[in-house]
């Protein structure tokens, strides 16, 4: 494994960020998990519920020049692997670290 | 409408014309797509059908061949096996995670809609090569998502093949095959009849998913269907699950007339076949059903393919226990319609009739003929010599083969997936050349296997179909099962080109002369075409799945060569044929210019042979050469058993071909010495060839040729390249 | 044998006892409140609720739990596989939670098991530091306690299986799930609620290849017939 | 089944309001998810990737009679079902549907 958790300091004028990413399911994709958690917190009494969808929270931390070089790489990660359009969509978020 | 109606839902201006013809009128809208739906190819085979008739499809024990939502063998004792498999390739070329997921629940539902337990599943798949990205993420992704619908839904993997080969690098092949177990006497039938019985939708809501899912496989999506909504769907394992137990329980307590799973062309076909076998009409009320989603049209609600549904029409009377029952699993069901005595199709929107089509005419697609001319290429292929590199090192040319990704080791791949619940896995994946399933509270079992090599099939479709037939009962035989039923995937390119056409024809000319020569009935199947992107198809691709009984599980053998000392024999004579080998395309970038030849009549001598010589205990292992020819089974025995052999072969000829080449009708067996009488006897009588290669032991293998040490390898190195070649691509 | 919704080794266990141990046996629904009678209640594998949200967060909320509960704060016998360990530990009968495996993929596979405290009712029939063989089905179930509750654990002598080698040594290879100190199976406190991933009822019978399961259910045979049923 | 979906009107004195729930590993618990798809980005070529974490992020729709007590119900699903305090925090934010 690498060691991602100690971070060595930063490169030449690197910064560090932290990138937020929301990954959600396209509205209309039939999200299993979410009605099911839903359909549980009614049993539990919450009554009050009227729909629950499930996606993910990725908090990627990474070196960059700037906040726009950052969310530039995010959005090509996005694309690439940390979501599937076809299904999927996201949105980013960058703070320094 | 447009004035070119028919092109929106995929069909022809003659099939629009016919259609008129049959209702005396113009379809409106929703009549047409309800046509272009259950008049696609995939619903209808308007293709494939002619060609179809020439498998045999009959035999004493079959109970229920093509037709019904899987073929049904009987295997005594009041038991019976429903088996059938089917192929998720765009939806996984797509989105390999789900497509694949969505492609079990799909085949499962199909076996359960039967009465029948689903008690297996076996995954036939092909990729590209293993050094593209892109190919690595289809890969772990279907395989991911086999993995997770499976296991979720308590349906062990027990088998399947993988091939990797460039024809495969846009257009993956998962094809996936589901056996399940039922007794006689609690079959369901897909039948609506009964007039005035009422007609229940089952399960998950209908949302506006996998709309066009019939035709997706078949053309590409324009921009008004992608506003539709993606054909790719997200599967509920969790919810196929409650659906089985409760179906399984409408069925054992006789709840049921009918049941039905819902899959392309969603409610309109379930429906219409439902009451076609029937000979009944049907009546739908779309406002009945229950939606995820607003504002859904009745069109959509009519062909959408949300997964985890079925149909179910409950005898008269019982209407509430089959609720209750269906309330116990959390499960939603809504009366949707019912049956009708009129054969007319029959679609309500809140009263109002929105289509009104006799339900023979959504059966009745017309045949499309099909022009066929062999393929340029063959003959070009033919004219090429074959030539034979011969390696520098066998030992080399061995390990390099047990590395090829198609040849090595496929625990990366199984041990995914749950391949013991249930609990009656008795030959485990990677252990046999079949699966084999005990039977509770019987002494038989159950063999289980899928083959088909495309490469063969490219070179010679006639000869590559027999082939994966032949191979698949030889597999069987070497777990000691006798063939009893045969269901199949074809998969090819785009049926309008006539050398695909004809690639087809011959693949199950060859398939069903197998078939016949064998003695082993068709009972189910599917057909995939337009496997092809840019133009180019995949290698034609027949895949068969078979089912065999083992008489006797007292009796197990597996590839595992176990007791030192025991003699290694070839059945079947080692014709050095190196056309289409793995060998030949690892060593020289070419698949050859023929396949093996096939001599069915020696395959059936193979067959008897084998499952004779298991069935009374001769043999301690068996394993059939396939791919990487004699040299590879010899070490992939000697890896199942973790010992070496001594082995030697004839030296004349080209010896690359006779260790490498991968002629037909062979298998490997060990056995020990004092039985060795016995098998010769077995072959004489059966006119099989077979003879003494030498002895299990050592720490290595060693293959001569006369005095000369062609190979001289330590099993743990065999294991490291064998073992090791997946997971090292793949990390 | 407690079923919930998405259990698929109930069955198996039921066969085991009833066709391989020759005991009574029978479903408990997951709306049963009712335990009274029984010797020992088995929470088998599978995906209750889906394994939605977390494996084992749902259906901790079964009606049956809280008789599950009750049973066990009764000195009834609980045993939890897999799936049935995943809901002891979100109900909090056994202490730690599961993360997804180190591999992030289902592990389907055999591994070798050492019986670390031979003294519980399910292991009494093992020699201590006895090795078994069991098979392993799960993608959650690699186990996290924070470093206090493991040192408790041990010190109380709670870790009654850990994933070991074939020649019962401790290593990371041995490990399928990457579960903190190789833990595969831990019990309370008192002794009668034992939670383990590896599933004993897949490996009970001679046609299967393997037997080993057979010591643990033949503990829990000869305690029960001993008389030994509650724990505390 | 619920019907979710089809949210009736909201009942007297009733407002809709959306909850916002990241559910993440607390620090110091391994999170492997994380590290394959860190390891995955580093894969690829993006060598700026310091470290990845995977949370989960539900959206859960309900009807309160005010934002306070929307939080409170929440707070309250959080503790009893959505998050495993062993391993795992969460945060909540309402905001008005
Ligand atoms: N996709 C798969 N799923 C499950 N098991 C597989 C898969 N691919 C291969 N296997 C198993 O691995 C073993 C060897 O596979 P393979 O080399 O393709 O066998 P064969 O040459 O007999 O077709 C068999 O037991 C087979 O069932
Ligand atoms: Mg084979």
């Amino acid at each position: 494994m690498i060691g991602l958790r100690h971070l060595p300091g930063a490169g030449q004028g690197q910064m560090l960020y932290s990138g937020r990413i929301h990954v959600t399911l396209k509205s209309g994709v039939l999200d299993p998990q979410g009605d099911t958690v839903a359909r549980s917190l009614l049993a539990l009494g919450y009554d009050q519920v009227k729909q629950v969808r499930i996606g993910k929270y990725l908090q990627v931390g990474l070196e960059a020049e700037g906040q726009e070089e950052a969310r530039a790489a995010l959005e090509e990660m996005c694309r690439q692997l940390l979501a599937n359009p076809v299904i999927e969509q996201y949105e980013i978020e960058v703070v320094p670290a | 409408m447009s004035d070119r109606p028919w092109e929106e839902v995929g069909l022809t201006e003659t099939e629009y014309e016919q259609i008129t013809e049959i209702l005396g009128r113009r379809p409106n809208e929703l009549e047409l797509g309800m046509f272009g739906v259950m008049w696609s190819e995939h619903c209808s085979y308007k293709s494939s059908r002619p060609v179809l008739r020439l498998f045999p499809y009959e035999a004493p024990w079959v109970l229920q061949g093509p037709g019904e939502n899987a073929g049904v063998i009987a295997i005594g004792d009041g038991r019976a096996v429903v088996f059938k498999m089917e192929s998720h390739n765009h939806p996984s070329a797509i989105e390999p995670f789900q497509g694949a997921a969505t492609g079990v629940g799909g085949i499962v539902r199909d076996i359960f809609a039967m009465g029948a337990r689903p008690i297996a599943l076996l995954d036939s798949l092909r990729f590209g090569s293993l050094e593209d990205p892109r190919v690595r993420y289809l890969f772990s992704g279907v395989v991911g998502g086999i993995s997770w619908y499976g296991n979720c839904i308590g349906v062990p993997t027990v088998g399947g093949e993988i091939y990797f080969d460039t024809a495969y690098a846009t257009n993956p092949l998962v094809n996936v095959m589901c056996v399940g177990l039922l007794s006689e006497d609690k079959t369901a039938r897909a039948v609506a009849s009964g007039p005035g019985n009422k007609v229940m939708l089952v399960g998950a809501r209908t949302g506006r998913d996998g709309i066009h899912g019939a035709s997706f496989a078949s053309e590409e999506l324009g921009e008004d269907s992608l506003r539709r909504r993606p054909a790719v769907q997200v599967g509920d394992p969790f919810k196929e699950k409650l659906l089985i137990e409760a179906c399984l329980e409408l069925v054992d307590r006789g709840c049921l007339v009918g049941l039905q799973d819902l899959g392309a062309a969603g409610i309109t076909s379930a429906a219409s076949e439902m009451a076609g076998r029937a000979g009944t009409g049907m009546e739908i009320d779309v406002t009945l059903v229950p939606r995820r989603e607003e504002g859904m049209t009745p069109y959509e609600v009519m062909i959408s393919e949300s997964q985890e549904r079925m149909l179910a029409v409950p005898q008269p009377g019982r209407e509430e226990e089959v609720a209750e029952i269906l309330a116990k699993w959390d499960l939603e069901a809504a009366v949707i319609g019912q049956v009708t005595s009129d054969g007319m199709f029959r679609v309500r929107d809140a009263g109002r009739v929105v289509a009104e089509v006799p339900v023979e005419a959504l059966a009745a697609c017309p045949v499309i003929p099909r022009e066929k001319a062999r393929p340029a290429y063959l003959e070009e292929q033919a004219t090429g010599a074959e030539e034979v590199p011969e390696p520098d090192d066998y030992g080399v040319a061995l390990l390099n083969l047990l590395s090829s990704p198609t040849i090595a080791g496929k625990a990366w791949v199984w041990r995914q997936y749950d391949h013991m619940v249930q609990i009656n896995t008795a030959v485990r994946p990677g252990a046999a050349d079949a699966a084999v399933l005990r039977l509770k509270g019987s002494r038989q079992g159950l063999a289980l296997t899928t083959d088909g090599n495309g490469r063969y099939t490219y070179l010679d479709p006639y000869t590559g179909g027999a082939i994966a037939v032949a191979e698949a009962a030889r597999n069987l035989a070497c777990c000691g099962a006798r063939p009893l039923g045969v269901t199949d995937c074809l998969n090819f390119g785009h049926p309008g080109r006539p050398e695909i056409f004809w690639q087809f024809e011959e693949a199950v000319r060859g398939m069903a002369e197998a078939c016949r020569a064998l003695g082993v009935p068709v009972v189910s199947g599917n057909v995939s075409f337009y496997n092809e992107s840019s133009g180019e198809a995949v290698y034609p691709t027949p895949v068969v799945g078979m089912v065999g009984l083992v008489e006797d599980m007292e009796r197990p053998c597996t590839m595992a060569f176990t007791n030192d000392g025991d003699l290694v024999v070839l059945l079947g004579e080692n014709t050095g044929e190196l056309g289409g080998s793995e060998y030949l395309w690892l060593a020289a970038g070419r698949p050859g210019a023929r396949p093996p030849r096939v001599d069915l009549a020696r395959e059936k001598a193979l067959v008897e042979v084998l499952v004779q010589a298991v069935g009374t205990g001769l043999l301690t292992a068996a394993h059939d050469c396939a791919e990487g020819g004699l040299a590879v089974a010899l070490a992939e025995c000697c890896l199942a058993g973790g010992r070496g052999a001594r082995v030697k072969v004839t030296s004349s000829g080209s010896l690359a071909a006779l260790l490498f080449g991968e002629g037909q009708g062979r298998a490997v067996v060990s056995l020990p010495e004092a039985n060795w009488p016995r098998l010769e006897e077995l072959c004489q009588g059966q006119g099989l060839s077979v003879q003494v290669l030498g002895r299990v032991g050592g720490g290595a293998l060693e293959i001569k040729a006369g005095d000369r040490v062609l190979v001289q390898v330590p099993v743990e190195e065999l294991r490291t390249r064998w073992e090791g070649a997946i997971p090292c691509l793949m990390s | 044998m407690v079923v919930f919704p998405g259990s698929n080794c109930d069955a198996d266990v039921l066969h085991v006892v009833q066709q391989v141990l020759g005991q009574e046996g029978r479903f408990v629904w997951h709306r049963e409140e009712d335990l009274s009678g029984f010797d020992c209640v088995v929470l088998p594998g599978g995906f209750s609720y889906g394994d939605y949200l977390r494996p084992g967060a749902i259906a901790r909320f079964s009606p049956v739990m809280r008789a599950v509960t009750a049973f066990a704060a009764a000195g009834g016998l609980v045993l939890g596989i897999c799936n049935g360990f995943q809901v002891l530990l979100e109900a909090g009968l056994l202490p730690g939670a599961m993360l997804v495996n180190d591999s992030v993929q289902f592990r389907c596979l055999e591994t070798w098991l050492r019986v670390e405290n031979a003294a519980t009712p399910f292991t009494v029939a093992c020699r201590p530091g006895q090795v078994l063989r069991v098979p392993v089905a799960h993608h959650e179930g690699n186990y996290y306690a924070d470093p206090a509750t493991l040192a408790e654990l041990e010190a109380q002598a709670q870790v009654v299986l850990r994933y070991v080698n074939q020649n019962g040594e401790e290593t990371p290879e041995a490990n399928p799930n990457g579960s903190a100190r190789n833990i595969a199976g831990i019990i309370n406190r008192y002794g009668n609620v034992l939670g383990l991933m590896p599933h004993p009822e897949r490996c009970a019978e001679p046609i299967l290849g393997n037997t080993d399961g057979r010591y643990l259910w033949n503990s829990l045979l000869s305690w029960v017939q001993q008389g030994g049923g509650r724990v505390v």
